[in-house]
């Protein structure tokens, strides 16, 4: 009965997370910005790494900035006009400027982004293949398995990211040994640094997504293994047929949250010299001292990227969704 | 390959373990102000978006989007150099660490308050406490007691985020480890990182196990749940 | 003084500057010490505004922190140049520098003039003249893909990473690079004539202390102390 | 005491009590019985208005309980409620379930609210378990902490919704015998539950409630022993098979 | 066909079962009662180890299925087991439940599998069902996809551990029908639950444990009209008055 209410409960709390993740979210309107977006990620690496600019020369932008720097200065000029009453003009023609002086920016940074978004994928799906055995070890190992897993978490997340990117790409030879592999820094397959930076997120992401999975797994009741074991499948077994599919659903909003980490964290690659989108901006900047575009511009794509994350794990959410499992539910 | 690019040098780095002391004290402090401060928007925010209706919950949501979306280093740059909170590089970083973790810390709350059995509130309000009272008096304390692992993670996010004040320069634990490789005195660099990572580990591991031992004392005989 | 430097008096100054860049600013023993240092100290003595505290920040930072009012003038070696120009002014010059290319010391690759760089990887600290060289001379002129630049946070990460070997040349200021070359095993390939000169920065609108400064700088150089600070940091070339 | 006038409720589309009516006196001890989803839990809700009717209207005392000025703090310190499932502050002893309604609600000092509470607890046979949690307590001492908690408010009317339909078979006992005192003590009472036992030696009246209609309403011995309507003897029927066939 | 030998356990210092000994032939329907925490459990989990016992010995079909090297896996294909609260695989519908095993643990191809499931959830009256989840089911079904599942694996023996103890009064009847039915098709089970009916009328012996240890064991009437010891006689008498009283 206790069990029965708890478990309930939570089932409720997770649903209204769920439907208030959604509310802002399922907007049409967010729903048609994330699209233009990606529709112009795909067009701009397309073009860039595909088809060598053909579209456009790699580096310059698509939309022309003369008419919208035209239409600021009109706005302002209007706002001029009119004084005092003129304030939302002002903004207005302001929004515009913003928009005119970021158009130029916007091809390389989306080289920027192209890389926090492979860097993020692979961290997160690396990542994942050593957070399940992990969190399994955690739960269902002996003493010796279960502390080296514990061990390792506690490493991981016991120490600044940071500092664990500079570890291995300064103090290790783990960036001569990828620099010798072939395609490495061609194309659109970035540098060496990159992939340390790889190595370092798929490490660290997998101690927290261990833990989320670990807390998901313990949610599932104790009687499932118990009745899978009473049908003659094996620990392991039940583990993997009757546990883990049921674990991986629980832990979907929290794994959902560590994506959205990722995507954020991944900034600081740029420490170790790796041109994902906030390093690109940075660079920009400090060559144009337009800092106030760039930052602002930068933190936009960033939000582009965990809302289409968000959107992206509720679909998956919904999809995998069984009636009366945990998170989505009926 | 290459000869191991470091040189090993132990003695620099003992040599300045008071330095890194006195980063430590800054690290510390910054936790301290940007937890409390998270605490104080993430708590309102988070009973906000449980029991608030209207503009006041919408805005309080996308607030919390926009701030959980954007990544640290981009809010602090920001703070800094756009908006100009506070020409001091601490103030700055404890609104930017705060800010932050008071979305998320409306997160933990808003979770643990939602995983209060609707039926506490109920009886709450079978006994004539208005909807305010209940809140506080039965879904509150038993919220907070669950919110504990949940704030276990965040400050332990925090005190590993701190790190992130080294782009405004606050001398703060790794920025003086930074100073101490590039002041030309030594290039012990790895030594000085393992250090900071050590001492980073010895403060999240202690302050975890201090809550653990809180989560335990505020724990209700026989479990959570009636 | 203009804002936010925290002086309660008219005509205090807060300075600005990013260790990690020896010998002309870095921290020993949690102090900050360089040429950068000692000289505007002696410069601001020579005016009537006195100096209240030096502000700390990552080299990239210094414009953005200036521009906030967050300091008064930079002393961080930073060369003055166009760009720079549009976006804050510059006291005169108090110190000429080139560029040096730094390579490994047992390396096999010596370069002897920019060209010979294109199609390897080369690293800068960010926002610095040298990685302004490489934009310009190398990546505009097509001659440098952007893929092979690495900008690096501080010197001491880029001379690192060439000791690594992700990199095979970095660019420099030319006193930083003989301060390294005598440390590490890295040496200098060859110069690249800038003709670059490091001058204090300030604030456009902020005329009247920059003209302070100049009749201050002035009066160091033609004193003894100007040659006496070269000695002290320079003195080992 | 207690007067439902025609009342109507529905979920949305789903009518769930359609024109109730009924009246109980004061030391009644009304069984509700009928088959689940007949809005036996609704029509028990809307007495002391944790949920809203839609039409008709609730008396207590010959004061209307369902005008919308109506203080529902007030009115629910009248009408105690003890639930199916317990719904104990998880975050309190036995004592502070008891006691938290007196002094947030009732304004009570400290000791006078615990000298209080004692005695709710000496009630319900509890006294030694004041200081337990509610997860120490088995079920059949929750559900008389649950009891001891409403009626430490005094109420005139004290619902139960199925008090003992969470409790293992042998525990059942414990609760019913706490009622039968109650209803002793010349307590208002009315009661949703399926113990025939209880419902045949403790109860005035019972109603049974199908579809969100009331098919009849009368004592005890009439109802079971010669029901009137078909439904009612049908459903009562089930009840026997389940519980004492054999 | 099952044998227990002087069954002892222990949890820590807390004696569970001490000296167990029992035996029922192929076909018997055993039925086991008792007090709360008297061990009826335990000695359900023992037979097809999900506890291992302390000392004594179980057999099967003349194998003893408590030794070590005995293959757990192998003994519970043979041995079904179906739980009081019924631990279905949520993730899986009705079908995907009962045939998990069948196609895990036999081995079998997935449309054998699924033919030999739609059979067995026939046999339980749930052909319908057989693409719903656990939480689209009433208690009652479940517990029906619950025996369909251990069903289905073939097994020797059939085990229920209170298996109607967690369903509403109205639901017990669908479930204590299918036992009876498979009482009547010859299945050997044993069955811990309080349903008299069903002891009654399907019981080949009744088992009446009591802190750990058997008391009286005997055909239903024996036991049930003239039960030897003191003890059985008072326990049965608490029984009566709960579900029968009145
Ligand atoms: N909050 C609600 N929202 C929507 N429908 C509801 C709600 N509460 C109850 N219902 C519906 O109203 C009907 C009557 O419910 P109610 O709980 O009053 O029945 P009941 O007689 O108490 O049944 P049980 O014996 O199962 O407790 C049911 O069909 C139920 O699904
Ligand atoms: N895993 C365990 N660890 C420790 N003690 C246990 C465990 N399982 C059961 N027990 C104890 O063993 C005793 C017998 O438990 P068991 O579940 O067999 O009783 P039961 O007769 O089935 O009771 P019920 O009718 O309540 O189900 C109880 O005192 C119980 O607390
Ligand atoms: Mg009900
Ligand atoms: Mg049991």
């Amino acid at each position: 009965m206790g069990a029965e209410t708890q478990e309930s409960a939570s089932a409720a709390g997770g649903r209204t997370v769920r439907a208030r993740a959604a509310d802002l979210t399922d907007q049409p309107l967010t729903a048609l910005a994330v699209a233009v977006f990606w529709a112009w990620l795909v067009v701009r690496w397309t073009n860039d790494f595909l088809l060598d600019g053909s579209l456009a020369p790699r580096g310059t932008s698509f939309f022309p900035t003369a008419p919208i720097e035209f239409a600021a200065s009109t706005l302002s000029g209007v706002a001029a006009d009119l004084g005092v009453f003129g304030l939302p003009f002002r903004w207005l023609a302001g929004l515009v400027g913003f928009v005119a002086a970021s158009v130029p920016y916007l091809p390389e940074l989306a080289t920027g982004v192209w890389v926090t978004v492979l860097l993020t994928v692979s961290g997160i799906a690396f990542g994942f293949v050593i957070a399940v055995p992990l969190s399994i070890a955690r739960v269902y190992g002996g003493t010796i398995t279960r502390s080296v897993a514990l061990a390792y978490t506690e490493l991981f997340r016991g120490t600044p990211l940071l500092a664990q990117l500079f570890v291995l790409y300064f103090a290790t030879p783990l960036s001569i040994y990828i620099r010798e592999l072939p395609a490495v820094g061609t194309g659109f397959v970035p540098a060496q640094a990159f992939w340390v930076a790889v190595v370092a997120f798929t490490l660290n992401s997998a101690a927290y997504q261990s833990e989320y999975i670990r807390s998901a797994l313990n949610s599932v009741p104790e009687g499932q293994l118990t009745a899978a074991r009473s049908i003659g499948l094996s620990k392991v077994e039940g583990i993997r047929h009757v546990v883990l599919p049921q674990g991986l659903r629980y832990a979907i909003p929290g794994w959902s949250n560590e994506l959205v980490y990722l995507i954020k964290y991944s900034s600081l690659a740029s420490f170790i010299t790796v041109r994902e989108l906030f390093e690109q901006a940075d660079a920009i900047a400090s060559e144009t001292y337009r800092y106030t575009e760039l930052f602002v511009l930068a933190g936009l794509l960033y939000l582009a990227l965990v809302v289409s994350a968000s959107l992206l794990m509720d679909a998956v959410e919904r999809y995998v969704a069984i009636p009366g499992l945990g998170t989505s539910g009926r | 390959m290459h000869a191991f690019p470091l040189q090993s040098d132990w003695a620099f780095v003992l040599g300045s373990l008071d330095l890194l002391f006195e980063g430590l004290v800054v690290t510390v402090a910054l936790t301290a102000a940007s937890i409390a401060l998270g605490f104080l928007l993430g708590f309102p925010a988070g009973a906000v978006e449980v029991y608030g209706r209207g503009p006041l919950a919408s805005i309080v949501e996308t607030a919390g989007v926009v701030l959980r979306g954007t990544p640290l280093l981009v809010i602090i740059i920001i703070l800094f150099f756009v908006v100009s909170v506070s020409s001091s590089a601490f103030v700055t970083a404890a609104v930017a660490l705060g800010l932050r973790s008071g979305a998320y810390q409306s997160q933990i709350f808003r979770g643990a308050l939602q995983s209060v059995d609707e039926g506490q509130l109920e009886a709450a309000r079978s006994v004539g406490m208005g909807r305010l009272q209940a809140i506080r008096h039965v879904v509150v304390p038993q919220a907070l007691r669950r919110s504990v692992p949940g704030f276990q993670n965040e400050f332990t996010i925090v005190l590993k985020d701190t790190s992130i004040a080294i782009v405004i320069g606050l001398g703060e634990l790794l920025t003086v480890g930074q100073n101490l490789y590039q002041g030309g005195q030594s290039t012990a660099a790895l030594e000085i990182f393992l250090t900071v990572s050590l001492i980073y580990f010895v403060l999240t591991f202690t302050t975890n196990r201090t809550l653990d031992y809180v989560d335990d004392h505020f724990t209700i005989p026989g479990g959570e749940q009636a | 003084m203009g804002g936010g430097g925290g002086g309660s008096d008219e005509n205090e100054v807060v300075a600005g500057t990013a260790p990690g860049f020896p010998p002309f600013e870095m921290k020993q023993d949690g102090e900050l010490v360089g040429f950068d240092i000692d000289l505007l100290e002696a410069v601001i003595d020579e005016t009537e505004y006195t100096l209240a505290s030096w502000k700390e920040f990552e080299f990239k930072s210094l414009i953005p922190a200036l521009t906030n009012d967050n300091i008064d003038v930079v002393a961080a070696g930073m060369t003055i140049n166009d760009e720079r120009d549009q976006t804050i002014d510059f006291t005169d010059p108090y110190y000429s520098s080139n560029q040096a290319i730094v390579v490994r010391a047992e390396g096999d690759f010596s370069p002897g003039s920019l060209s010979d760089l294109s199609g390897h990887a080369i690293g800068a600290q960010k926002g610095t003249t040298g990685e302004s060289v490489v934009q310009e001379q190398l990546i505009d002129g097509g001659s440098l893909d952007e893929s092979n630049y690495n900008s690096y946070g501080n010197y001491v990460l880029a001379v690192e990473d060439l000791q690594n070997g992700n990199i095979d040349a970095v660019v420099i200021d030319q006193p930083v690079a003989e301060t390294f070359a005598a440390q590490r095993p890295v040496t200098i390939a060859f110069t690249y004539e800038t003709g670059e000169n490091f001058g204090f920065g300030v604030r456009e609108e902020d005329d009247e202390f920059t003209q302070a400064l100049n009749s201050g700088l002035a009066a160091v150089q033609d004193g003894s102390t100007y040659q006496d600070l070269t000695n002290k940091w320079f003195g080992q070339q | 005491m207690l007067r439902l006038d025609d009342v109507y409720k529905s979920y949305g589309d789903e009518r769930v009590l359609s024109g109730v009516s009924f009246e109980m006196e004061t030391g009644d001890v009304d069984v509700v019985i009928g088959p689940s989803g007949s809005g036996k839990s609704t029509m028990l809700r809307c007495v002391n208005r944790l949920t809203e009717i839609d039409s008709g209207a609730i008396y207590l005392d010959g004061d209307c309980v369902t005008d919308a000025d109506t203080d529902v703090n007030e009115l629910r310190k009248q009408v105690g409620m003890v639930f199916q499932d317990f719904n104990l502050f998880a975050h309190l002893t036995a004592l502070g379930n008891v006691t938290l309604g007196l002094r947030k609600v009732r304004g009570m000092e400290k000791s006078a609210a615990r000298e209080k509470g004692y005695e709710h607890l000496e009630q319900v046979g509890l006294l030694d378990q004041a200081d337990s949690y509610p997860a120490e307590l088995s079920g059949g001492q929750k559900q008389r902490v649950g009891i001891a908690r409403a009626l430490a408010m005094d109420p005139k009317l004290l619902l139960f919704d199925e008090p003992t339909s969470a409790l293992d078979p042998e525990l059942v006992g414990e609760v019913v015998d706490v009622m039968r005192d109650l209803a002793a003590e010349g307590i208002t009472m009315l009661v949703v539950s399926h113990e025939m036992g209880f419902a045949r030696s403790a109860a005035s009246d019972i109603v049974f409630l199908d579809g969100g209609e009331i098919v009849e309403h009368g004592p005890p011995e009439q109802l079971f022993e010669n029901p009137r309507a078909d439904r009612t003897r049908e459903f009562l029927g089930r009840l026997r098979t389940e519980h004492e066939e054999g």
